[in-house]
């Protein structure tokens, strides 16, 4: 099975475990993920402005690569892996499925381009383990015995929010709690699974991230978590960032965070593919 | 003061975000479940309802760049506005007027950010 | 120089008038056949449905409905990629035989019988089915009775005798029950013994009676090349389905071809004078209105068809045909032997109905192949009474008509035809005198090819009354002869 | 026949209207004394679900250059259960029909008037003068 | 045909008609048609000097039909008809041209609206002149009504119908009347018991001597018309003898089987075997097939031993009733909106969120905790409790409507709550407050002041348990706060929807559903509770969210329509109904399939329309492939003549 | 000959010769009738000269058949109606324009293109275009001109008699004959306008079963998969012409599985055939689900149909109330 595959910035520098673990995982499913010849920034945030299409260039020109590419895996499907990345290109596609003037306007815009057809369809890693793996076959692979581990999934906001690109149930996702179980770990239910980390307010305003990381891990030291499994790196971001600004609150208390795809690679086995720092959190468990 | 109806920002927000405010019959339930509703200086229906009189302080508070378009309320409101694409078209009002509120060489240590957050940041707080 | 116009004819494509031009010293100068009328259906049928094209097609001919049907039929069948049941294939060869003998019957014993019954040279008021039936009322009863079961068949089948409606992409619309199978096959036994008895007719008394006419190589002969159906395996003759042969004035296959290859073969030419076109062999060329081997025109209808087949697959056909074969060569170039011909088709064709009535699959339920995707593509050919017809069409993506032409036989023998004519004419208009029995003559020109309706219908009042005007160049009139 | 400039161009219009919605509707913006173009005349009908498209041939064919039809807003206003749906489902294909014999579909025009749609009564011959001005006179051949 | 003789009366309306219309004009332009013997204008049509005019004119000129170019004919139809009837013209031979409100008022400019006006006036005689005589309708009536429902509304209105002397067939689902009143704990604002008020008329309906009585039953068929509907009834088993079970309940303590008990909204569990409540009428035990293992196969007979009436017999059959009845109340009630529509409230998943009906369950003496107030997980008594109100109401991915009862319920509930838990605490969350009612602002206040609960402005947005503690998390508008709110119990105020069978009922009875499904009326104002269908009413909470004293008001008024219906001897229909010319009519069935009152039948290859039921719409005429089919007055060739005479001049 | 004998006369339109042989048909029987009926001029066969038809002194019935798609088409009936006291449009293209009227969707210009310019085996690089004038030898060889429209023979004459079909069969054309042989019997003048026989539809002939409701929920071609042959077309989303076609044919077309496509016409109060069609075929579409369905989607549903003129109007387009392709302007 081939899907092509958008990286997006962060995964080649800061969350490159993130990509080295995924496309590990992947490989051992027989899935090839091929990443686009040529990519560019997604965007990193959907415009949100309806009165202007000019902020979906990015993604469009994304799109014509990988529309560019489908001969190469047979199908129209473009997985990525940052949460940001996929509402992105899936926004963007959605509202370009919905208003044919704006895909026209783009396409006339960008001359050069060839056209883009609207038929390529953004998908996220987890569907794809969901949906072309399927979490049976996941639970036949593992190879670790995790029964002790408590995770906790930590969902954020942009694979289930806004509806139109939702990958499961705005208000009750289940997709990582079944693939956590799937591996035999133990999903923590807690509040605040799909709650905003504070996302780009690090930047300007870091009282936000750590306040709202005090909030969502509150509900996890008493439900006595080992890791926090994320998809996305900006969250894998403010939550660390979050506890450290807050460690006086937390009394140096922290819980390690780790990309599903970590804890994943890690239940297989695929421990070459897992950096140093990350066996160490999972240590205990080999 | 004077409450105008159909306000001109109300007009604004409409063309930039096409939702509009006067959907909203001020249930709360954006504010009820806004993430970091802690930071703002006002609640987000209430950012709503200075939209809806046509009170242009609204542009002024900080409220609406807390606001992380993290779309919670945008799911949940009772009468389908888009709360998240109404702060952007505020947030819109002043950076295409060439006034940002973001200037990243003023950003201590800002090698420690990720791309992801430092590129987020830029996308909101500037033009 | 005089103008001749003769006003009657063809109905095929509407209605059609002669007009012969003499010069100054009374030769014929040129022949002109008309069509006069045009009804468009290339035009009309864009938009239309393409499943309902054998049901729209079949107006345009009413003499031939079941020819424009069937080629219809399976050029939709082509169009929505369906190969039709083997069953369908039968039923329809059935009720397709039935009407060959239909038109072939009503040409025959209502036009051709009376003239050849009775005697040409006969009073004209005595050359019509009319006075036939006051003096031998059992023949004519007993014709009346035949053509009867062959309409039946057809309606049968195709739930009208005329512009019949059982063609769906696929096969047939409905079953053949057990009681119709049985009926059938009891009056296809009759018909056989009916058909033998008039080829006995026609080879006793006719033939030799009217060898002079018959036998002429100065007016209705030609040297064309002969275009028909024969069956793939052997060359046998068929009516429904087959490869298209085309033989030379030597009778040598030249070409061969299956239908929807018929645009390498077939182009047609637009003369400004008549609303029909003139077809030709494409690869040989067109030289105008002349016979031999350099020039494309070809003829089609039942002399091509016993021309291009190397045999009947039916017993009594068969032996019929040799004997025809044994009297006029092979290739038949002799137009009058189509009279002949037809009668020995009839026979093929009774028999053929009592084969396929016999067939036990015949009354099987699996009627439609529904199974197929639409191609957008299909041309359609069948062996229609007056010779070869195609019909091809295209689609768009909702199988709505995008593409319609259709090559018909009388447009086929368009050329030949007014080659015909005018032999006729120039053999006996001399020194522009014009005698009384010209009328006749080209008459009888006209019947060898049964262009459809003129020839076939004025059964009842049983004569073809032509008026020939001879004007001078100025276009005054200047003779008026008149046949009534 | 100089019909072709604009100005001096008046459409003739027919409505046929349903007596419990658009009749009411229209008598509404008599009553508030709405002012809209007089190129309209009303035909009551009892329910927009009697209207035969034949009559609208029939006008057409008689000089009219756009046809109203105004009945009762779907789904439920209908007086008579769901005349309206019959009228809906009538001028969908007569609209098909008009286009395959070469007469703008917008000659035609359904719209649902409740009693209370004055306005919108108004505004509807409004904007169909304006639009039939713009398409011109209708002239069968 | 005898040539008419049109009279054509042109009113001035004072200045409203003659200010922009030429009013002589459009009197002479009419006298040219060759069928107008008479036109004349006047000042004031309708006045007694105007109606004299047009009868002396019918007098002296021997008009046989009458064109009034006045008003819309909604306002003085009636008027110039009864006119020209008073003088021997038949009332269909009268049509008004309509020149005020759709000409001179919307026109300015004279030239044109005289135009118009002409043409109006022009095919209205081109009408008239068509128009046949015609006289009402009249058919018979069957003295008895049906009533399908069984809650307070189809009690209400079957005690009304039958102590005016009709008979009643009371058709309900469940095992006994009673319906959601019967769960009930108290009403507000009165707070009377609502048993105490339900069950005296509960027993009325049971010995009413002319109240028929089905339960476990359901209407499946009906046919007809006003005054005469043929109804056919599915009688489903009971499996107990109502006449010989004495309800002692030996049978239920030896049942085996133990289900949750619908009746307690699952709060408590009964046998297969049961009673709904003690007070249920029929008061009879009933078996639960579905639960029952005594049924098919039977492996199972405890009851039968027991049971010393001979009470119980496994072999009872379902049977279908037929009843000939004149009017058809219905009063199929409502139900709760799914919590689990709203996963944000907890998705159903906490044991502690429950709804306003389960609330009410253990607020009533009756109920599975016996009127103590416990909550569901642990049993202990809630502390603080939440009330939420407008949950799935006015919301658009939901139910757009307000449920209307809501914001009282949740004031009663939170007062009861603290008659009962005094030191718990009682937090109301509002968006806003609709007491629009008698006493109902009163009890509002009552509950705010007196009882101290707290009223929150501000809509929740989400329930969590953090902790194993319950967390409401919400804002409070008017201090401008995010609140998150721990309490021990949330009662969800869930909006109110049509019963489940109320859809496939309202197709049975050919009446339309509006979007949300309840029953739809005439005319919300002056014709609250009739159906299109003549004949058929509605009534209570199917009709739409409303409490208790508006169902009854509104029972009672269902109730003497039909009594008012049922006490004519005769009915007078319309008769501007469909005809058929049985000559050109081949019974091609167009019409029977899109009559959407079930008026035609195709008998023997032709159409036959029920004059009773026709309502004349005229689908079928304009449907009929062959016009065949004809609605009076409103024929082809009128129309015809009305567009020719509309473009042609 | 005895002179009590019926003079009829038959004058050819635009026609496909089915028509002459359904009357040939009856001429087999008529050949029983020779002492009642003289077929004084046979135009099929004829020399169609006007003069001839002009210079008929007396004819009791003059059957046309045909549409008028020439010039002189026009001028015979013209000359027929003076001359016979009896005008019988003769078949459906007769009567109502026929399958030629499906031409008046295009110009004769664009007709005229399109078959001598225009299909794939047509060789014409001197684009010649029959009908305009062509002279050789000095000789005007034109053929005759194509009217502008096809039409009906009563917008050209009145019409005392219609017999419909496409041919006329069955009930039709036995009606006629019986007509004829009692006309030619007592000489009693028969009804004017009639149509034969009769004003019920196909419907009342129909064998097949029909639903209590009639509900087309999606239209279905006819090579759509199979074919109920018991029921109603209409009832399985088939169109069936036959509720709005005459019943004279014997429902041939119904009995062998097919749908009605109404070659003989509409009754008689139809004032355009396909305008009602709409109204009927309309109506049934998805009756049980209206509320259901958005506005938008039942209409998407009703337009799903193919080709409602071509199957409308298949054979009476040119009798429309709006018969001729309009060039109304676009937008």
């Amino acid at each position: 099975m081939k899907f092509l595959y958008f990286p997006g910035c962060s995964l080649k520098n800061y969350a490159k475990k993130y990509e080295d673990s995924a496309l590990a995982v992947a490989k051992h499913f027989g899935i090839e993920l091929i990443e686009l010849k040529r990519w560019n920034c997604c965007g990193v945030v959907y415009s949100l402005a309806s009165d202007s299409v000019f902020h979906c260039i990015g993604a469009v020109r994304d799109l014509i690569r990988a529309q560019e590419q489908v001969g190469e895996t047979g199908n129209d499907k473009l997985v990525t892996l940052c949460s940001m990345c996929y509402q992105v290109l899936a926004s963007v596609n959605h509202r370009l499925a919905n208003d044919p003037s704006a895909l026209e306007t783009l396409n006339r815009f960008m001359d050069e381009e060839e056209d883009y057809l609207g038929t390529i369809e953004v998908t996220h890693f987890l569907t794809v383990l969901r949906d072309y793996v399927g979490f049976d076959k996941i639970r036949e692979e593992v190879k670790r015995e995790l029964a002790d581990l408590r995770v906790a999934p930590y969902y954020g906001c942009m694979l289930v929010r806004p509806k139109e690109v939702a990958i499961d149930d705005p208000e009750e996702p289940v997709i990582l709690e079944q693939l956590i179980e799937s591996l035999g770990a133990y999903p923590i239910d807690y509040p605040f699974r799909t709650e905003c980390c504070g996302s780009y307010n690090v930047v300007v305003n870091k009282e936000v991230v750590k306040t709202r990381v005090l909030r969502i891990i509150s509900p996890l030291f008493r439900a006595r978590a080992d890791i926090i499994v994320t998809v996305c790196p900006l969250c894998t971001f403010n939550l660390e960032y979050g506890m450290k600004l807050a460690s006086r609150q937390l009394h140096g208390k922290k819980i390690p965070v780790v990309y599903f795809t970590e804890l994943l690679a890690f239940a297989l086995g695929l421990d070459n593919v897992l950096d140093k720092t990350t066996l160490e959190i999972f240590k205990k468990y080999m | 003061m004077l409450i105008k109806i159909s306000s001109e920002l109300a007009k604004k927000v409409f063309e930039i975000s096409g939702q509009n405010v006067y959907a909203c019959y001020q249930c709360g339930k954006c504010s009820a479940g806004c993430p970091v509703v802690n930071e703002m200086d006002l609640l987000p229906n209430q950012v709503i309802h200075l939209v809806q009189i046509g009170d242009e302080r609204v542009l002024n508070c900080k409220a609406i760049w807390i606001c992380a378009a993290c779309f919670t309320c945008s799911v949940r409101c009772p009468r389908d506005v888009d709360l998240a694409k109404v702060m952007e078209a505020l947030r819109l009002l002043t950076l295409r007027k060439g006034i940002y509120k973001l200037d990243l060489r003023r950003i201590e240590n800002v090698e420690e950010y990720p791309q992801i957050a430092l590129i987020a940041a830029t996308r909101k707080y500037t033009g | 120089m005089k103008t001749i116009k003769i006003e009657p004819i063809s109905r095929l494509e509407g209605e059609g008038q002669i007009i012969i031009i003499l010069d100054d010293d009374g030769k014929v100068r040129d022949v002109f056949f008309e069509i006069l009328e045009l009804k468009g259906f290339e035009r009309f049928c864009i938009g239309r449905p393409a499943e309902e094209m054998p049901r729209i097609v079949t107006r345009i001919c009413g003499v031939c409905p079941w020819a424009h049907h069937m080629a219809a039929g399976k050029a939709v069948d082509a169009v929505f990629g369906r190969d039709p049941t083997p069953v369908a294939e039968k039923i329809r060869e059935l009720a397709y035989c039935a009407h060959i003998i239909d038109s072939h019957s009503l040409h025959f014993y209502f036009l051709a019988a009376p003239d050849f019954l009775v005697s040409p040279e006969a009073d004209k008021s005595q050359r019509n089915v009319i006075y036939l039936y006051k003096k031998h009322p059992e023949i004519v009863k007993e014709i009346v009775k035949h053509r009867h079961y062959v309409v039946k068949i057809e309606s049968m089948i195709g739930g009208k005798s005329i512009h019949p409606v059982c063609c769906v992409p696929g096969g047939v619309s409905k079953r053949l029950t057990e009681d119709e199978r049985k009926e059938i096959e009891e009056m296809a036994k009759e018909l056989i013994k009916f058909s033998e008895k008039w080829l006995e007719i026609w080879e006793k008394d006719i033939l030799s009676k009217y060898e002079d006419i018959i036998f002429s190589k100065d007016i209705y002969y030609l040297e064309t090349y002969y275009m028909g159906l024969v069956s793939p395996k052997d060359n046998s003759l068929n009516f429904y389905d087959g490869d298209v042969r085309v033989v030379d004035q030597k009778g040598q296959e030249v070409f061969r071809f299956r239908a929807h290859e018929y645009l390498n073969y077939i182009s047609e030419r637009v003369e400004a004078w008549t609303y029909t076109k003139f077809p030709y062999l494409k690869p040989i060329g067109w030289k105008g209105l002349v016979d031999g081997p350099k020039s494309g025109i070809y003829r089609v209808g039942p002399l091509a068809r016993l021309n291009v087949c190397d045999r009947i697959s039916t017993e009594k056909a068969q032996l019929a045909y040799e004997k025809y074969i044994e009297a006029g060569g092979k290739p038949v170039h002799f137009s009058m032997f189509a009279h002949w011909a037809r009668l020995i088709e009839m026979l093929y064709a009774s028999e053929r109905i009592l084969e396929l009535a016999q067939d036990e699959e015949i009354t099987s339920s699996d009627v439609i192949n529904y199974e197929g995707a639409l191609t957008k593509f299909g041309v359609g050919v069948v062996e229609a009474p007056r010779g070869i017809l195609f019909h091809h069409y295209e689609t768009d993506d909702d199988g709505m008509i995008t593409l319609a032409n259709m090559v018909v036989p009388t447009t086929q023998n368009n050329a030949a035809i007014c080659m015909d004519v005018k032999k006729s004419t120039e053999k006996l208009i001399i020194n522009g005198q014009i005698s009384e029995g010209i009328l006749n003559r080209i008459e009888m020109a006209f019947r060898a090819y049964d262009p459809c309706l003129a020839c076939s219908a004025h059964s009842l009042p049983g004569r073809m009354p032509l008026v020939v005007k001879v004007y001078n160049t100025r276009g005054e009139l200047i003779k008026e002869l008149r046949r009534e | 026949m100089k019909v072709s400039n604009h100005e001096e161009f008046e459409p003739r219009i027919v409505a046929f209207l349903c007596r419990w919605c658009a009749y009411a509707g229209a008598d509404l913006a008599g009553v508030s004394r709405l002012e809209y173009p007089p190129n309209v005349i009303p035909i009551l009908v009892p329910c927009s679900g009697r209207v035969d498209p034949q009559y609208i041939l029939l006008a057409f064919k008689n000089g009219a250059d756009g046809v109203l039809i105004g009945g009762c807003h779907t789904p439920n206003d209908c007086h008579y259960v769901s005349g309206n749906y019959k009228a809906l489902k009538r001028y969908a294909l007569l609209k098909k029909y008009l286009e395959q014999i070469g007469i703008n579909p917008a000659r035609v025009r359904l719209e649902w008037i409740s009693a209370t749609e004055g306005q919108k009564f108004a505004r509807v011959i409004r904007e169909f003068t304006e639009e039939l001005k713009k398409l011109g006179p209708l002239r069968l051949r | 045909m005898p040539k008419e003789r049109v009279g054509v009366f042109v009113c001035h309306c004072g200045r409203n008609i003659a200010g922009t219309v030429d009013v002589k004009k459009v009197a002479e332009e009419a006298s040219k048609h060759p069928a107008v013997v008479f036109a004349t204008d006047y000042k004031y049509m309708c006045s007694d000097p105007g109606q004299k005019l047009i009868k002396d004119a019918i007098r002296e000129y021997k008009l046989t039909a009458v064109v009034v170019a006045a008003c819309t004919p909604s306002m003085h139809e009636e008027t110039f008809r009864k006119a020209c009837s008073e003088v021997g013209l038949n009332w269909y031979k009268c049509e008004i041209a309509n020149i005020r409100e759709q000409c001179s008022w919307v026109h300015s400019e004279i030239d044109k609206a005289t135009e118009k006006a002409i043409r109006i006036v022009n095919s209205t005689i081109e009408k008239v002149i068509r128009n046949e005589p015609l006289t009402p309708i009249t058919v018979g009536i069957k003295k008895k009504c049906l009533v399908i429902g069984g809650g307070i509304a189809g009690i209400q209105a079957a005690l009304d119908v039958a102590d005016a002397g009709f008979e009643v067939i009371l058709v309900e689902k469940s095992p006994t009347i009673g319906g959601r009143m019967a769960q009930l704990s108290e009403t507000f604002p009165t707070l009377d018991c609502a048993q105490c008020i339900l069950t005296p008329k509960m027993v009325a309906v049971a010995r009413h001597p002319r109240i028929k009585l089905y339960t476990l039953s359901e209407v499946i068929d009906v046919e007809g018309f006003v005054g005469n509907f043929r109804v056919k009834i599915r009688k489903k088993p009971r499996y107990v003898d109502i006449d010989k079970c004495n309800i002692c309940g030996e049978c239920e303590k030896v049942c085996p089987v133990i289900v949750p008990n619908e009746f307690d909204r699952g709060l408590s569990y009964r046998k297969a075997i049961y009673i709904p409540f003690p007070q249920a009428v029929p008061a009879a035990y009933t078996i639960d097939p579905e639960a029952c293992l005594g049924l098919n196969p039977v492996i199972c007979g405890e009851c039968i031993e027991v049971c010393d009436q001979q009470a119980i017999n496994y072999d009872d059959k379902e049977e279908i009733i037929e009843e000939e009845v004149g009017a058809i109340i219905v009063a199929t009630g409502y139900n709760l909106y799914p919590k689990e529509k709203i996963p944000e409230y907890g998705y159903g998943k906490y044991e502690d969120v429950i709804d306003s009906l389960q609330f009410e369950r253990l607020l009533s003496s009756t109920g599975p905790t016996r009127g103590t107030i416990v909550r569901p997980s642990d049993g202990k008594v809630p502390k603080r409790v939440a009330f939420i109100q407008c949950v799935g109401s006015r919301d658009v991915n939901h139910l757009e409507y307000c449920s209307k009862i809501c914001c009282m319920y949740s004031a009663k509930h939170a007062m009861m709550y603290k008659h009962l838990v005094p030191d718990g605490q009682a937090y109301i969350f509002y968006i806003d407050i609709r007491a629009a009612g008698k006493g109902y602002e009163e009890f509002i206040k009552r509950v705010q002041e007196e009882y101290g609960v707290i009223y929150i402005r501000g809509r929740v947005s989400k329930i969590y348990k953090e902790n194993g503690q319950l967390i409401v998390q919400a804002v409070d508008t008017l201090t401008g706060e995010q609140l998150e709110v721990p309490v021990d119990l949330v009662v969800l105020a869930m909006g109110i929807v049509p019963s489940p069978d109320a859809k496939r009922l309202a197709e049975i009875l050919k009446i339309p559903v509006d979007k949300w499904g309840f029953y739809q009326e005439v005319h919300p104002k002056l014709r609250p509770v009739e159906s299109v269908v003549s004949g058929i009413f509605v009534c209570g909470a199917a009709q739409g969210p409303k409490d208790i004293s508006e169902t009854v008001a509104q029972a009672s008024a269902a109730a003497s329509k039909a009594i008012a219906l049922l006490s004519k001897d005769m009915i007078y229909h319309e008769p501007i109904i469909a005809r058929v010319n049985t000559d050109l009519c081949s019974g091609c069935g167009v019409c029977e399939s899109i009559c959407p009152y079930g008026a035609i039948k195709v008998i023997n290859k032709v159409a036959e329309v029920n004059e009773v039921l026709c309502e004349g719409c005229g689908a079928c005429a304009a449907a009929c492939p062959v016009g065949a089919i004809q609605l009076r007055n409103f024929r082809d060739d009128q129309i015809i003549s009305m567009i020719q005479a509309v473009l042609t001049r | 000959m005895s002179t009590n004998k019926i003079k009829i006369t038959i004058v050819p339109g635009a026609a496909c010769g089915g028509c002459d042989v359904s009357l040939a048909n009856l001429g087999e029987r008529l050949l029983e009738a020779t002492e009642l009926v003289d077929i004084v001029f046979w135009p099929t066969v004829a020399d169609f000269k006007l003069e001839d038809l002009k210079n008929l002194d007396h004819i009791d019935i003059g059957i046309f058949i045909g549409s008028i798609r020439l010039e002189k088409h026009a001028e015979a009936a013209k000359i027929l109606r003076e001359k016979a006291k009896f005008v019988v449009a003769y078949g459906t293209c007769a009567c109502y324009g026929g399958i030629f009227g499906l031409g008046n969707l295009s110009t004769r210009e664009e007709l005229l293109k399109k078959v001598y310019l225009n299909t794939p085996t047509t060789e014409n690089p001197e684009e010649k275009i029959p009908g305009q004038k062509v002279v050789i030898n000095g000789v005007d060889v034109t053929p005759p001109r194509l009217t502008e429209w096809n039409l009906p023979l009563n917008n050209i004459v009145t019409v005392d008699l219609y017999v419909q079909g496409c041919p006329p069969i069955e009930d039709s054309i036995n009606h006629f004959y019986e007509v004829l042989v009692s006309y030619a019997k007592n000489r009693k003048p028969f009804e004017k306008g009639m149509m034969i026989p009769g004003a019920k539809t196909l419907c009342d002939i129909c064998p097949r079963k029909k639903p209590e409701k009639i509900v087309i929920e999606k239209f279905r071609r006819v090579h759509e998969g199979p074919i109920d042959d018991e029921l109603c077309f209409l009832a399985q989303g088939i169109i069936c012409l036959g509720p709005i076609t005459v019943a004279g044919c014997g429902a041939s077309c119904i009995k062998a599985n097919m749908p009605c496509r109404g070659c003989l016409g509409p009754p008689a109060d139809i004032i355009d055939r396909a305008g009602k069609f709409i109204s009927t075929i309309a109506s049934l579409v998805e009756i049980e689900r209206e509320k259901e369905l958005s506005d938008e989607e039942l209409m998407r549903i009703v337009q799903e149909i193919v080709d409602p003129v071509g199957t409308f109007h298949r054979f009476t387009f040119s009798s429309g109330v709006i018969n001729k392709k309009q060039e109304d302007a676009k937008k």
